[in-house]
């Protein structure tokens, strides 16, 4: 049960074997994918042809690696402009929203605090279409009534920042609040005793304080910015992010490039998800 | 200017843009896609967000007249002596709307069998894809070529259909039928034209319905695998050339449409694409092993028997998928 | 000039909606004083100190600080610094920069505030710490940095809630020691606040003790301890056992009192004026009553006894007997003399007890 | 004066928060909803009603989907509970210091990989050409290959995959706060490993428990991607139906409706749960 | 058969891997005794307790519950109960559902449990409560439920790990008193460890003072603090002031000494064995040393001096003077006797003091 109640060897055994191959379960497939980005083969699986660099360095069609694509490179970028405004954004508003939900006493904030939380339980194909529904129709009306263009309320990229930023400030919010609300009020007041001014002692001591947990909220919304499919899908325009690129190539019938730009993900997000834990295990 | 291409995969094949970006100064971000989905992503965007697309010939002026989502080709910004003319008149009949015409062809090609002929040498029609000998190694994709496709096996004429909603009701259903009946012989159904190659290539599938090209380009690593035209008729289609209603460079997308009739770059395409062109001239420049592939799955009476998309009219579309989500439910 | 206090408080409230947190209350603290309030805990003790440094508005009476009133003196203005319970160390800054915080606000340069942290952190025996983290300290050492953190502005009233409450045992003694000599060579004021009377008792000059907002009493701990005002003080300060009686008959302060078991016993009006009649409360400290074996040494005492050993809580010089009384059967505790006569006390045996009149405070019983 | 400030920066935090809710979430599920009214009658002609409501109760078809998506999530849900329970009580309970942050870590790895490199693995694995194919064969288990791709046992290993994480985290975290002393309490008391699971560990968990329920069951009956990919021809979701009117069909106005549905069955379940488990949305997702 | 102990350890060790937790410690606690376990933080306290309750595996050693071994009986069919520091009263459940947890496990009926459960809470005071909630309840309160939780189990030992370190002064005073006295009505052996010695002398039959995994010393509570055998346990139990000194003669136990300031004292040996020229350690407890305006009265003592005071820190009862030893500087506290005699000495003032040879323990220096 825990380690000071003594069990048989035979269960903590058993015990053992099965975490060990829910382990085997969570890997399998990320290792698959990242060692069929070697195979000397134009598709990601078996037989196995050898070992090669072509799917990240080839230059030669059809063995065009992930550094001479074009629109993987393009896409790369998008979903990093995206991820950079998205992430932006929501620690902006996930921090104000702490504030309010943790300093503030108003009517309403209980309702006010299950609407933010509302964004966890709608799908996201669903918020995706219903900003695609209603941005279209603003548009229309818009565009009747002026005869102006209004291309920022169509499918693009400014459509998929907000649809993507649309619930991952909920999660920007709970992550900052959380270590807000571990935050000692008497350390702003011992600020304020000091002759601090009010905005001077959030600046110099609450908001450091919450640094590490923006910074970790950041490298939250940059990796679901980068991985979100759903919302995405129903909102983008003529510039695809990364998933939705790999998603049209892999319906198409993939080749081992997607192994390796898989790869390259694996590796970054490995890294930044180390990282925003690092940043949370601060708290 | 940046040109934003929404074409199928093939039709823009990396060398064609790296000349033409040379020659024009312009850049063109390729964006592959489907007819479905083209459509929907200029709906979407209400003809915004690309600057030049190519849905087929039959897609054209039905989403014209319910989305408004194209703007009318200016013909004089076309080198019109690039294309091969019957093509090009048929295409602009089948592409107009309210007097204006909407589209110009590029590739053309057919739907039809692709069969690993070792495997499945017995399969020469649509149905056959539903004999037992071929159980559980059939792909086919689940749109409207298919419903087509196997309403003509069956010895029905979906295209005559076309004008009477009720007539080609009956049609859809009877198709629905087979095809429901035909699901578990069905490995997947395909999505994009590499996917169904993956799928021959490694032996998964051994007889399916798909795009001649794909048929042609397996050849060439397996000599067992070829397209082969259906007795009932292969299906004809035509992509074109169609500029979206808010696209902002037309200019860069004449230069694009002028530039890949070029027989020379027509050929090109038809090299990596695999389907020929509506380019005059543009088959000078193409393997000769492909004019071979060409010739040995197209008899000329089978040419004679290839049956050509007309357009779609608005509403059909509806019949066709609400029976497409019936068989996809079915168990 | 020096007859102005540093602290002054008229009549000052908080209410909460409807309650009343702090009522009434007046005081005046001269310059180097130590100040203690002490009071249960939700007497109102933080909310009274956090109005002195303006984080609570007042709702009524006035504040003044030198002379001048503090009420519309928002709290980063006030000449008052406060030492928090958990003190309240900025974790994001190294010990120097948390010292120099209060200089860098009132934009002292660079090598100035530089100077003076080193100065201040040497005076509380804290010299060449100022680069290292805050954590990288011990209980009480943060505690003086704390301290040092406000010393280095020269307020003219430092202010203390319950900064010992989260130390332990030990080192909770030793800086009741340390503190009292830090405030007596900083000859600063110091306003602290405690629940804990032995840390009141210790250290301060001055002592208020509060009760549901009031003030009780104020005067020196020897004051509190030996001539309690009210019988919440007689009860709250020490320990003491009581007693409930009614007034047989009054001579000035002497009385004469019966418990309603007809006891009779001898005490001292602590102030209320009692009379014949009159229900009163009575207060006699456990070492206030001797013991004996035998009657006649405790001739003198006018109130005496004789009870059986209940249990002996032995606990080195601070050992007490719980005896039963003999005659009414009450519980009472009796401070265990040093001396070896009575080591071998034990459960069951018997022993006379008494104590004189003076040591019998009686009050007026609020029923 | 102080006051009219406090009251300005209230409303300084109060604008974005009400900003983003009402433009993003509550203004464009109202657009969705009167979209979903509008009954198409011709071409650019619509008039305002419930057909596409009864469209979807008049063809089994879509309330086939419809119940299949929420039984095959449901499932899902449950698996994954089943399965990352012993994990997560292993990781909070039975391991410490480094082990405990190795394997926590390398229970979040996956969660940071992109869904579609996920499915993307399983494809490999899974196919008849695949990786567990080929074992098999080569192991002599098994003379042909054998497809485990496009079936429902496919789409329930992808969707268990997909969602453990979220199942796992929350449960470490609960059962993490859970002293161990209560455990050795119980045992102390006599209790034998069972009796302590469910009158201790389980009661002490259910917020955990619910809030992971709620997660992996809302990521399952709006995913996309994996029932698409590992479902082959049978992939049929009720997301996919959505995706197809609005992309295949151009038919936004069944698309909504459809999408409201969707909402729809995810509150009322979502409701059913939190009820049942007597837990409040706040506490549970809000942690 | 009353004869065999409740429970006893032979020779019983623990180590973590290479860290001697627990060292060969012996002992045995007769039925119905109250037996405490005072040590220092992490001196391997809770570690002996968790190894009785069978949540640690001795590594060495045996242990005996009525004479039978329990190294191979799981923790949950031991026939002891455990009351943990922070109590682990299951939040989840009710008090009664709470107290009848254990009786759940063995099967008894539900009428029964409730039966039994109710007598339980009214011994301990708590009747009617078993439908409330746990947190409705106050730390006195849960802390007798906890108590009730294992005394229904009838349980041959109660284990308890410093279940008052979280209570708050005042109420931890009280339940002192009060858990002596729920262990003698349920007349059930008692294991109580607590590292605050106050606890440990005013509640138990038999002491063990334990230090680095040892037991110094086992005694009863005047035991230890009039007879510590050794420097740690005089040290550790009480107050004392310390001097180190050489051995000048030693005449049996008696003692002469002289500290390094030349200082002349007469002591007894603790049991060490001292011979002249050796190092000694010496403890004199604050209550021993006498204090006198004039020298004459001290004459009987035989070891005097005169020092000035350096403060008093008054704190009622237990007040205390700092003392600087006029002859060598050293700070000395004395405790202040009650009597009026001493009550207006003031800081500055001079005093005499002594303090007899027998209250002076001597140790041997351990460098
Ligand atoms: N913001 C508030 N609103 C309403 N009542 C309050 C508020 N703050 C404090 N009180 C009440 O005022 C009373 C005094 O509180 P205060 O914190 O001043 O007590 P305290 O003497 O410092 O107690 P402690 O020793 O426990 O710190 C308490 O009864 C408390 O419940
Ligand atoms: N699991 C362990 N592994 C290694 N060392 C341990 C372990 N548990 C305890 N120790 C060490 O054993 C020693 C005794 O610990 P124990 O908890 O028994 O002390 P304690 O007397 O109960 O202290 P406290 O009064 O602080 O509770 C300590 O030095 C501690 O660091
Ligand atoms: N129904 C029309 C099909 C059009 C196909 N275009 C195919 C291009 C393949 N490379
Ligand atoms: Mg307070
Ligand atoms: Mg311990």
């Amino acid at each position: 049960m825990i380690t000071t109640i003594p069990q048989s060897t035979a269960f903590r055994w058993t015990y053992r074997a099965y975490v060990t191959l829910f382990f085997i379960y969570l890997a399998l497939p990320l290792v698959t994918v990242c060692v069929f980005a070697f195979n000397d083969s134009v598709f990601p699986s078996l037989p196995w042809d050898g070992f090669t660099w072509d799917w990240f360095f080839g230059t030669e069609t059809p063995r065009i690696g992930v550094f001479h694509e074009r629109p993987i490179l393009r896409s790369i970028v998008t979903s990093g402009v995206v991820a950079f405004w998205v992430s932006g954004l929501s620690v902006i508003v996930g921090t104000c929203n702490a504030f309010l939900f943790v300093r503030h006493d108003f009517r309403g904030k209980n309702l006010l605090y299950i609407l933010m939380l509302l964004p966890l339980i709608i799908p996201g194909i669903i918020l995706g279409i219903s900003i695609l529904v209603f941005s279209s129709s603003i548009a229309n009306t818009l565009e009747e009534a002026t005869g102006l263009w209004f291309d920022g309320l169509r499918p693009g990229l400014i459509l998929v920042v907000l649809g993507q930023f649309s619930f991952i400030t909920t999660f920007a919010t709970l992550v900052i609040s959380a270590r807000l609300q571990k935050f000692d009020s008497s350390l702003e007041e011992a600020a304020l005793n000091l002759g601090a001014s009010k905005w001077g002692a959030i600046r110099q001591v609450t908001l450091p304080f919450l640094f590490p947990a923006m910074l970790a909220a950041a490298v939250v919304a940059v990796l679901m910015s980068f991985e979100n499919f759903n919302t995405t899908l129903m909102l983008v325009g003529s510039d695809a992010p990364l998933t939705v690129t790999m998603f049209d190539r892999l319906k198409l019938g993939s080749t081992p490039v997607l192994n390796a730009v898989s790869l390259l993900l694996i590796v970054v997000s490995a890294v930044l998800g180390l990282l925003s834990l690092l940043l949370k295990r601060e708290d | 200017d940046t040109l934003r291409l929404l074409t199928w995969g093939g039709y823009a094949p990396d060398e064609v843009v790296a000349m033409f970006e040379a020659e024009t100064g312009h850049t063109v971000e390729v964006t592959k896609s489907n007819n479905e989905e083209m459509i929907a992503k200029l709906r979407a965007t209400n003809g915004g967000g690309f600057d030049l697309a190519q849905p087929s010939q039959d897609r054209v002026a039905g989403a014209q007249a319910e989305f408004g989502i194209y703007k009318p080709i200016d013909l004089s910004k076309i080198d019109t002596s690039l294309f091969i003319p019957s093509m090009m008149q048929a295409t602009q009949i089948n592409t107009s709307f309210e007097g204006e015409v909407y589209g110009v062809p590029h590739v053309w090609g057919t739907s039809g069998l692709v069969v690993n002929t070792a495997e499945a040498g017995g399969v020469q029609d649509y149905l056959d894809l539903c004999g037992p000998d071929v159980a559980g190694k059939v792909s086919y994709r689940l749109k409207r070529p298919t419903l087509i496709g196997f309403a003509f096996s069956m010895g029905l004429d979906p295209f005559a259909a076309y004008g009477d909603a009720d007539a080609y009701k009956e049609v859809l259903d009877q198709v629905e039928a087979k095809l429901v009946a035909c699901k578990s012989n069905v490995k997947t159904y395909w999505d994009g034209g590499d996917e169904i190659k993956n799928l021959l290539r490694s032996g998964e599938v051994t007889a399916s319905m798909a795009w001649d090209t794909g048929g042609w380009q397996l050849n060439d690593d397996n000599a067992d695998i070829t397209f082969v035209a259906p007795k009932s008729g292969a299906l004809g289609w035509i992509d074109t050339f169609v500029i979206p209603s808010r696209g902002r460079a037309d200019d860069a997308a004449y230069d694009w449409i002028n530039f890949v009739m070029r027989p020379d770059i027509a050929a090109m395409i038809t090299n990596t694409a695999g389907n020929f062109t509506a380019s005059q001239g543009g088959d000078a420049g193409v393997d000769d092993a492909l004019k071979l592939k060409y010739q040995a799955s197209f008899p000329a009476e089978a040419i004679d028997n290839i049956k050509w998309y007309p357009a779609v009219p608005a509403g059909l579309e509806a019949l066709e998928g609400a029976a497409l989500d019936r068989i996809n439910a079915a168990k | 000039m020096s007859d102005i206090p540093d602290l002054e408080c008229r009549a000052l409230c908080k209410s909460y909606n409807d309650f009343q947190a702090v009522k009434d209350v007046s005081f005046s603290v001269p310059k180097g004083t130590f100040f203690s309030i002490l009071g249960p805990s939700g007497c109102g003790k933080t909310t009274l100190l956090r109005m002195i440094a303006g984080f609570q508005e007042a709702t009524g009476g006035d504040l003044l600080i030198k002379g001048k009133s503090m009420l519309d003196v928002p709290p980063n203005k006030r000449p008052v610094s406060m030492v928090f319970q958990h003190l309240a160390l900025f974790p994001m800054m190294n010990i120097g920069a948390n010292v120099g915080f209060g200089l860098r606000q009132r934009g002292v340069n660079k090598s100035d505030i530089q100077v003076q942290v080193e100065r201040v952190l040497e005076r509380v025996g804290l010299g060449g710490v100022a680069e290292r983290p805050v954590d990288s300290l011990s209980g009480g050492q943060k505690q003086r940095v704390a301290i040092a953190r406000c010393m280095v502005l020269e307020p003219d009233v430092l202010l203390l809630d319950e900064p010992l409450g989260a130390l332990d045992l030990k080192l909770r003694e030793h800086m009741k020691v340390e503190l009292k000599k830090l405030q007596s060579e900083f000859n600063t004021t110091f306003v602290y606040i405690t629940h804990d009377q032995s840390e009141a008792l210790v250290m301060s000059d001055q002592i208020a003790v509060m009760n549901h907002g009031r003030f009780e009493q104020i005067g020196t701990a020897k004051e509190l301890y030996y001539q309690p005002d009210t019988a919440f003080v007689a009860g709250f300060v020490g320990e003491a056992n009581t007693h409930t009686a009614r007034v047989e008959s009054a001579n000035g302060e002497a009385l004469h009192l019966v418990t309603p078991d007809g006891l009779h016993l001898r005490g001292v009006d602590a102030g209320d004026r009692l009379a014949k009649g009159d229900r009163a409360q009575i207060f006699v400290r456990p070492e206030a009553i001797r013991l004996s074996r035998s009657v006649a040494d405790l001739a003198g005492l006018q109130n005496t006894g004789k009870g059986r050993v209940e249990s002996v809580l032995f606990n080195g010089a601070n050992s007490q007997l719980i005896l039963r009384d003999g005659a009414n059967g009450a519980e009472m505790s009796v401070a265990l003399p040093q001396t070896a006569e009575f080591r071998d006390l034990a459960k069951g045996d018997d022993i006379h007890f008494g104590w004189a009149p003076d040591q019998t405070r009686c009050y007026r019983q609020v029923s | 004066m102080r006051s009219d400030t406090s009251k300005l920066g209230f409303i300084l935090l109060l604008a974005p928060l009400l900003i983003w809710l009402l433009t993003l979430i509550i203004l464009p599920h109202v657009g969705m909803f009167i979209v979903s009214l509008r009954e198409k009658v011709g071409i650019r002609e619509y008039e305002t009603g419930f057909a596409n409501y009864a469209v979807f109760f008049n063809e089994p078809l879509y309330w086939n989907t419809f119940a299949r998506t929420a039984y095959m999530s449901i499932t899902a849900t449950f698996l994954t509970l089943l399965i990352g329970f012993p994990i997560a009580y292993y990781i909070a309970k039975l391991t410490r210091g480094r082990t405990k942050t190795t394997l926590f870590l390398m229970c979040l790895i996956p969660f940071w990989v992109s869904e579609l490199v996920r499915t993307f693995g399983w494809m490999i694995l899974l196919r008849e050409t695949g990786v567990v194919s080929s074992f098999l064969q080569y192991a002599g288990l098994t003379s042909a290959p054998i497809e485990f791709l496009y079936n429902d046992a496919a789409i329930m290993t992808g969707l268990v995959y997909t969602s453990m994480l979220f199942m796992v985290v929350p449960l470490v975290t609960t059962l993490d706060s859970l002293d161990d002393s209560l455990i050795e309490a119980g045992y102390d008391l006599g209790g034998s490993s069972l009796s302590i699971l469910r009158e201790i560990v389980i009661p002490h968990a259910m917020p955990g428990i619910v809030s992971g329920c709620i997660v992996v069951f809302m990521l399952s009956l709006g995913n996309y991607l994996t029932p698409i990919l590992l479902g082959g021809k049978d992939s049929l979701w009720f997301t996919g139906l959505i995706y197809s009117q609005f992309i295949t069909r151009f038919n936004w106005e069944l698309g909504s409706a459809f999408g409201f549905l969707l909402l729809g069955l995810s509150s009322l379940i979502v409701f059913l749960a939190l009820k049942l488990s007597g837990q409040s949305l706040g506490k549970t997702m809000g942690r």
